[in-house]
């Protein structure tokens, strides 16, 4: 059994988790449930004390600890692993406690073949009544592949052998982390069956994200919300009546996905695309898409990753060369005053333009101030080859102050001394946001506004946007894969679909196997954002 | 909206480091052109393998000349050869990764298999070749070693431009009419410099390595005083005491060098990785 | 990662294998007689007169083998060899030998005028590297023991120089081979002398001498000479422990060290000063700034800061106290003397900046440029701050002695700083300072000291020649072709029972070895 | 290594070793022309040099022409160097006047005792290196690993060539229990076991010094990949599983770390030639290293040729080898 009393858990000076209280009976499964980056999977490694750091109490000066550390008691099968000796704690792995993790591309020694791991942590645990082919048909897993590395399974099967291995010891606390996050629906099932496999005699942890998993799988359910635990609750508790607004917005699913309504101006068409196709090399993104965006009007783009939903938007700003098709933009979005300097591409120079990433949309070493002060220097071509734009000038510092407002960022001196990559990602996608509205743009392309942020961050974002909307009636392309976004800033809504099924898959040579269906990964996406990018070794 | 008038803290701070570099090169440049000057003459005498006294404090060599001017001359020359010779193969291996990422598909294969090529001379080879031709002088060092070592810089210059020309923000500014050069001045060399900075301390290392290397062999012109020709000139007395002064006072000199650069190195690593952790 | 390994060692155990199997220098120690003689030089190539290295030593390993028609004898003077007797004729221009009957190339062939014959004929076809067969006009076999040579015109050196150093080649051998210099078969070392090479191992730089028997100049001291190349530290550790006899190269700086260990160290000057020689078509062409250079340069000094007692003052008479012709007497003296010089360079036409103390020509500062080799480079530092102290500017080059003798006097220096011997027989000195090759003083003067040098080569009679020499050196101390600097000593270590044999004017053609063959031989 | 089954090279692969290959080729080439025409600019021809002696006599300007073709010195600068190409070609590496003797002969003699060096330091180096870089890479930040890093960057710090001067100095000077120089005894023993043992006596201060000139790379690169190998999940997962010690260094690090050390080994081909050079010149070792020195010191142009002919097409064709055994195990992940 598994008893967590008191659990904080901090890197530098972060507060990851605190004051966990938990505790999960043998034959009992828990799981563990929060937004990605919350500390969990830290967690599941402390409880293994396979986390570099050490306990708070023999740390001086907290503040200058740069790795993990933590406080409070573990107890896990009758020990507490948090002050328990390198010797005890050896001997706990494996024996005692297991772990799978999240990461399926490396979870096995690239080196060894199935077989030689098998029979690795058979001779560890010296387990002599069984032989490796026998745990491969235990597991479901075909014998042949136990000569093959592990470059050479699939995610499932990587899986599905880690959970063999977990489970070959007979662990009494199991804890799992994310086991089926980068999984299709046909492994997940086979995975939670593996999973299953003498449940009865060990307590486990489940750590996910996904309450769908949760919910199908667990017995009870812990609700983590900026490190601690907000609500607990057997699964049928929490569906039905959630006491607290994050387990209600995490589990519940979102009842009405209708369409935003029909209250759309109806002004004139500032942009026309006509019959527009793009393709990488031989791989097709975008085939004969044509739309209308009007004045004051706000268009979503849907559509699940890799649809070619980016690729239209650079294209509509003019930072792709067109391919085939039309974009046409109508006289009012073209510049003001004659511009010293034409504009490359075909867009006019009146368009903003926010990225996902507002950070990388941002260099880095550059002040507030001086960001804005060079997109405004660049918007009237005043910008010299070599000077760097002033912005000490009462014009300019005037111009850059009204911009700050309009997104709700503050305008005092520090705020514009501040370098950008010192600032949150809320406020950076609000200065990327600024940063447009200096070219006094009819048009702003938003490519993902809000998918890198956290919710409130993202919350912001989307009060800003529909702020402009309102206020300016400037028209906005907005491209998004969450459908809660869309719903509400968009007055008219476009779901692009993919062309053909993307060839790149996660595994290399694995199975690449059924398409993910949509709609119900993509609602956890509008949550959670995007899943980390997998760290691919080079 | 009221009208601030923020005053914004400026350069000085902000690039405190870069300027203080400057003034160091600055310094040392000057030190190097007054040290003929400054310096006491670095005379021969009668008082041939003295050991350190009150006159001499760090004894005399074999031609009586004070071990001490001898290492306070040769530290300029050391120093500034390593510091130059350093900077050209960066110059070289910047200009070389520049090309690599301008030119179009062909030229950059060009560029490119001419680094491999490069990194695959063997290195002593060719400066024993050219030491048998002609034993290089200051300037000759300086272009010898450069050329020599650029090919380590390209590879890790050329992916840093590529992610940073790369970059959304280059690419916006672009696009919104920035030119070039002025991108490369103010938005790419900047964001590279940490990168600069640490590819140039490894390239100082490595330079003070060879050409002490090869003055140690005395394969460099005979009237180049550095550390390594003072290390050379101490071999022939290991079986004597002199060597106490022959020997450890550069020994120490190149030793302590190399010990702060490479403590600069990974001071300057560290603060890189933490602002990259500080931002992910 | 066991199978990782097995590669390396296996080329491990190779290495050792071979290293183990190189043979085996000595046999039995105890039984053998041997000589040790340890150098810190290079490979000095094989011990024939064609693939001999360009060294002296390479010249005495050959000397092992191949005897030549004249030696000399432990006082220097000329002694018997192959050629049992010799007349030099009234006019000088033939010279009759009688060889000796009892000779025989090492394998048992007799040797006869016909080889002698032949090495002549051979060696104006390939010349060998140290000797002039120029005035050779014709030789002829008389009978098998007995030859003559007629020469183109009277050479008082001939005998002294020539039969001296000619190495004889057995014409069996020899014959038909058109490139003698990459003919290196174990009969190309087939010779006349007290020892051949049995085995040489090059990568240890290690030759060994077996003494061949019934040799006919006498019997030899040790069945076996070994030189190997050592480091002189090591060197002298190996002597301390008994393992070398003669260390034939020690460092000035190390004689104390030798002198701990109990070996006896003989330093005598080596007949090759240094020389600072002129750029006789510039700055120097005046008499009086080269005599003004000899006050300014303080020799002593010199000696004592770049030798450290490796060297003593040279004569400034072009010939060494270790010559039969040195004559002191005549030879004028420049001690330092700063009044002397400057005054002697106002003579000249330069003049001195008060304020400053740099001297001047024609308002322009004077800039000597010296260049030397890597040898001599510290001596030239000391010359420079000599100099610089006087008020001259010096600009040191220093260069690979391939560069250095493609350097033009005026374009590129305007002195040279070199060593050069003048040992052997005054003829040489007829190229020697007034030859026109990159190491001769290339003096040209008034023609007085040249006509002088011509007498005394012709000279066939002993007195005149002194004479005339005398004259000679009298001449050269004043007008100085080149400044004879300093003599640097050569200096050697031995065990209390080997005596290396000192010849004063050097190995036959002057070469300042101390390791002649006949002290390889009984009494 | 056995190739395992799936595994061949692929085509890309086979024609990334080609052109890897013909670069190395090209560097050849490039090297053999550059070393016959850089002593032909010298001033001072091959002939100057070889005759260069006090006691030498005036030669005539028909004797040093003939004597010049004698030697292979004739013709135009094209036409010598071409000449210098095709006997290369033919394998033969020329004749060192200055020894009297084969360049081949002279290399074949001195190529064993730098390989003897090499072989001794290369178990060192690896061992040393690969073994403290694993137990400090293992807990990056940990006690242990600061330690030995601190010392291995203070090690870093100082030149190989001083080094190598201090261990002569420690071990063979002022506590000489090590020979100062030379690779036997003046005298070897006759029976093969103490011939071997005085000859690895003599072999292993530079070999020591090799070996630690060496061991710095090794360990920064073994610690870096070792901590990185420490953050993956497979060895978390291992280390969750109860693997640890001996099993966990051996398979978890030391098989991933394979393709790392080999691809170092390949750059490691060319420093130890140029180590070996220092530790060989400094402990008067009759290696490859100071025969080549003292071909530059003489101006022996003939044996530098050869030299840097047979030592570039060592390195170039050692090196490619690692590459290719890196690609091969890099290619297994």
């Amino acid at each position: 059994m598994i008893e967590l009393r008191n659990l904080s858990l901090s890197v530098g000076d972060t507060a990851l988790l605190q004051d966990i209280n938990l505790s999960v009976a043998t034959g009992e499964t828990l799981a563990l449930l929060g937004p990605s980056g919350a500390g969990k999977s830290s967690l599941a490694r402390l409880l293994l004390r396979l986390l570099e750091g050490q306990p708070s109490r023999t740390l001086r000066h907290k503040a200058r600890h740069r790795g993990f550390h933590w406080s409070g008691q573990a107890i896990v099968a009758g020990t507490d692993v948090l002050s328990a000796s390198v010797g005890q704690m050896r001997h706990l792995r494996g024996n005692q406690i297991g772990l799978i993790t999240q990461s399926l591309s490396d979870a096995l020694n690239p080196q060894l073949t199935m077989r030689a791991h098998v029979a690795e942590v058979l001779a560890l645990h010296q387990i002599t009544d069984i032989t490796p082919e026998q745990v491969f048909a235990t597991f479901n897993l075909p014998p042949e592949l136990l000569e093959r590395r592990p470059a050479y399974l699939s995610g499932g099967e990587v899986q599905r052998v880690l959970i063999a291995l977990s489970l070959l010891p007979k662990p009494k606390c199991l804890i799992l982390d994310e086991p089926t996050a980068a999984l299709d629906p046909a492994n997940q099932a086979l995975t939670v069956k593996a999973m299953a496999h003498g449940r009865a005699q060990r307590a486990q942890i489940l750590i996910t994200h996904d309450p769908a998993l949760a919910l199908s799988v667990c017995d009870h359910i812990a609700v983590l919300d900026q490190g601690r635990i907000v609500e607990t609750g057997t699964p049928r508790d929490l569906q039905q009546q959630p006491q607290h607004p994050k387990s209600r917005a995490m589990i519940q699913q979102p009842r009405d996905t209708a369409p935003g309504t029909a209250a759309a101006p109806s002004g004139p068409d500032v942009l026309r695309v006509h019959q527009l196709s793009h393709s990488y090399g031989a791989r097709p993104v975008l085939r004969n898409l044509s739309f209308s965006l009007r004045a004051g009007e706000c268009l979503a783009v849907l559509g699940p990753s890799g649809c070619g939903k980016s690729t239209l938007a650079r294209l509509v700003a003019g930072m792709e060369p067109l391919q085939s098709g039309q974009i046409l933009w109508s006289e009012a979005t073209r510049p003001a005053r004659p511009s010293p300097r034409p504009c490359p591409g075909p867009c006019p120079c009146q368009i903003g333009y926010v990225s996902q990433f507002p950070h990388r949309a941002l260099t880095a070493h550059f002040s507030v101030a001086q960001t804005l002060a060079e997109a405004l220097s660049l918007s009237q071509g005043r910008l010299r080859w070599l000077l760097r734009p002033r912005h000490s000038d009462p014009a300019t510092l005037t111009a850059i102050c009204n911009a700050l407002t309009a997104v709700s960022l503050p305008t005092d001196a520090p705020f514009l001394a501040r370098l950008t990559r010192d600032l949150s990602g809320g406020e950076a996608q609000r200065l990327c946001l600024a940063r447009a509205l200096l070219v006094q743009p009819q048009v702003i392309i938003a490519d993902e506004p809000t998918s890198s942020l956290d919710q409130c961050a993202a919350a912001e974002v989307i009060k800003t946007l529909s702020d402009l909307k309102q206020r300016a009636a400037i028209s906005i392309l907005l491209i998004t894969h969450a459908p809660a976004v869309a719903q509400a800033l968009a007055d008219q809504q476009l779901t692009l679909r993919q062309i053909s099924p993307p060839p790149a898959a996660m595994l290399r040579r694995a199975d690449q196997g059924a398409n993910v269906e949509p709609t119900p990964s993509l609602i956890h996406a509008a949550f959670m954002g995007d899943r980390p990018v997998r760290r691919e070794r080079s | 909206m009221s009208a601030p008038t923020p005053r914004i803290p400026q350069t000085i701070t902000r690039y405190r480091r870069q300027v203080l570099g400057l003034f160091a090169v600055v310094i040392l440049t000057l030190l190097i052109a007054a040290s003929d000057a400054l310096l006491p003459a670095y005379v021969t005498s009668t008082d041939t393998l003295q050991p350190p006294s009150a006159r001499h404090w760090l004894g005399t060599n074999d031609i009586g000349q004070s071990v001490l001017t001898g290492l306070l001359r040769a530290t300029p020359v050391t120093v500034g050869l390593a510091l130059l010779t350093a900077a050209l193969a960066l110059l070289i291996g910047l200009t070389m990764a520049g090309l690599a990422v301008v030119f179009p598909k062909k030229g950059r294969a060009v560029v490119l298999h001419l680094t491999d090529m490069a990194e695959i001379v063997p290195s002593i080879l060719l400066l024993l070749l050219v030491a048998a031709w002609h034993q290089p002088g200051a300037a000759e060092i300086i272009l010898l070693m450069a050329v020599l070592t650029w090919h380590d810089d390209v590879r890790i210059l050329r992916s840093v431009l590529l992610r940073e020309i790369g970059r959304e923000n280059i690419r916006l500014a672009r696009h919104m009419g920035a030119s070039w050069p002025y991108l490369l001045l103010h938005h790419i060399l900047p964001a590279i410099l940490p990168t600069l900075t640490g590819v140039y301390l490894q390239n100082v290392v490595q330079a003070v390595m060879r050409v002490a290397g090869l003055a140690f062999l005395g394969l460099t012109a005979g009237d180049l005083l550095t550390w390594g020709s003072m290390l050379q000139d101490a071999t022939g007395y290991l079986h004597t005491p002199a060597w106490q002064w022959l020997l450890l006072p550069p020994a120490l000199c190149l030793t302590g060098f190399l010990l702060v650069l490479t403590t600069l190195d990974q001071r300057q690593q560290r603060h890189a990785r933490l602002r990259q952790g500080a931002n992910p | 990662m066991g199978h990782r390994l097995r590669p390396i060692l296996r080329a491990f155990g190779l290495c050792l294998v071979m290293a183990t199997q190189t043979p085996l220098a000595m046999a039995n120690p105890a039984e053998t007689k041997r000589l040790v003689i340890s150098n810190s030089n290079t490979d000095w190539g094989l011990a024939t007169p064609y693939l001999q290295a360009r060294g002296g030593l390479g010249y005495m390993l050959t000397h092992f083998v191949f005897d030549n028609l004249v030696g000399q004898d432990k006082s220097g003077a000329l002694a018997p060899e192959l050629a049992s007797s010799w007349q030099v004729s009234e006019d000088g221009l033939h010279v009759e030998l009688t060889l000796d009957p009892q000779a025989r190339w090492h394998d048992g062939t007799d040797i006869t005028s016909a080889d002698v014959a032949f090495t002549f004929e051979y060696m104006a076809q390939h010349p060998h590297p140290f000797v002039s067969l120029a005035n050779v006009s014709a030789i002829e076999a008389l009978s098998p023991d007995d030859l003559r040579i007629t020469l183109n015109a009277p050479d008082a050196g001939f005998v002294s120089s020539v039969l001296v150093g000619l190495p004889i080649l057995p014409q069996h051998i020899y014959r038909g081979q058109d490139n003698p210099r990459s003919f290196s078969d174990p009969r190309a070392m087939i010779g006349s002398g007290p020892y051949r090479l049995s085995n040489h191992e090059r990568a240890k730089g290690r030759y060994v001498f077996s003494a061949v028997e019934n040799y006919y100049g006498g019997t030899q001291k040790y069945d076996e000479v070994l030189i190997a190349k050592l480091q002189p530290e090591a060197a002298i550790e190996a002597a301390a422990k008994g393992q070398v006899n003669v260390i034939s190269d020690l460092p000035t700086r190390l004689v104390d060290y030798a002198k701990q260990h109990d070996l006896q160290v003989d330093m005598s000057p080596a007949g090759h000063p240094i020389k600072l020689r002129f750029d006789h078509a510039g700055l120097f062409s005046s008499v009086q700034r080269r005599q003004a250079l000899a006050f300014i340069l303080d020799r002593q000094a010199l000696i004592d800061i770049a030798y450290r007692g490796g060297a003593t003052l040279a004569s400034l008479g072009y010939l060494q106290d270790n010559s039969a012709w040195f004559n002191a007497e005549t030879v004028l003296q420049y001690n330092h003397d700063p009044d002397k010089a400057a005054a002697l360079l106002m003579r000249s036409g330069w003049s001195r900046d008060e304020a400053s103390g740099r001297w001047a020509e024609n308002g322009s500062p004077v800039t000597l440029r010296l260049i030397t080799s890597g040898r001599e480079q510290a001596l030239a530092q000391v010359i420079k701050d000599q100099l610089d102290a006087f008020g001259l500017d010096v600009s040191i080059r220093v260069l690979e002695r391939g560069a250095l003798r493609k350097m033009k006097p005026g374009e590129d220096y305007d002195l040279i700083l070199a060593g050069g011997s003048t040992l052997g027989d005054p003829v040489t000195i007829l190229e020697r300072v007034f030859g026109t090759r990159w190491n001769n003083e290339q003096y040209r003067g008034d023609g007085t000291l040249r006509q002088l040098a011509e007498a005394q080569a012709r000279a066939l009679d002993p007195d005149r020649r002194a004479a005339l020499l005398a004259k000679f050196q009298h001449l050269y101390s004043r007008e100085l072709p080149a400044i004879m600097l300093l003599n640097v000593s050569r200096t050697i270590a031995h065990d209390a029972d080997s005596k290396p044999w000192f010849f004063d004017d050097g190995l036959t053609l002057g070469i300042p070895v101390a390791t002649h063959k006949y002290m390889l031989l009984e009494e | 290594m056995r190739p395992k089954a799936g595994i061949g090279i692929s085509r890309g692969k086979a024609a990334a070793l080609l052109r890897g290959l013909l670069q190395r080729l090209a560097v050849f080439v490039f090297l053999l022309v550059l070393m016959s025409v850089l002593p032909r600019l010298l001033p001072g021809d091959a002939l100057d040099v070889l005759m260069d002696s006090d006691v030498q006599r005036d030669l005539q300007e028909s004797e040093r022409s003939a004597l010049r073709d004698q030697l292979g010195l004739g013709g135009t600068l094209i036409e010598q160097v071409g000449r210098d190409l095709m006997r290369l070609l033919r394998g033969d590496f020329g004749y060192s006047h200055l020894h009297g003797a084969p360049v081949s002969r002279l290399l074949a003699d001195a190529l064993p005792w730098t390989a003897l060096l090499i072989a001794l330091a290369t178990p060192i180096f690896l061992g040393v290196g690969v073994i403290f870089g694993i137990e400090a890479g293992r807990r990056p930040g940990a006690r242990l690993d600061r330690i030995i890093t601190t010392a291995m960057s203070l090690l870093a710090s100082v030149p190989p060539f001083v080094t190598a001067m201090a261990l002569l100095l420690c071990f063979a000077i002022l506590w000489p229990i090590l020979p100062t120089g030379g690779a036997e005894p003046l005298f070897p023993a006759e029976a093969p076991w103490p011939h071997a043992r005085e000859i690895a006596r003599h072999a292993l201060l530079p070999a020591c010094a090799l070996a630690l000139h060496e061991v710095v790379r090794y360990f920064f690169v073994v610690r870096g990949e070792a901590a990185g190998l420490s953050r993956r999940a497979f060895v978390i997962n291992a280390r969750s599983r109860g693997i640890s010690g001996w099993r966990e260094r051996r398979d978890y690090y030391g098989r991933n770390l394979l393709p790392v050390i080999c691809a170092r080994l390949s750059q490691s081909v060319a420093t130890l030639f140029t180590a070996s050079l220092f530790v060989e010149v400094i402990f008067s070792y009759p290696g490859v290293g100071s025969l080549t020195y003292q071909a530059v010191l003489d101006r022996d142009y003939a044996l530098l040729q050869g030299a840097i002919a047979v030592l570039a097409a060592l390195v170039l064709s050692l090196n490619w080898i690692f590459d290719a055994l890196t690609d091969i195990l890099a290619h297994r992940g």
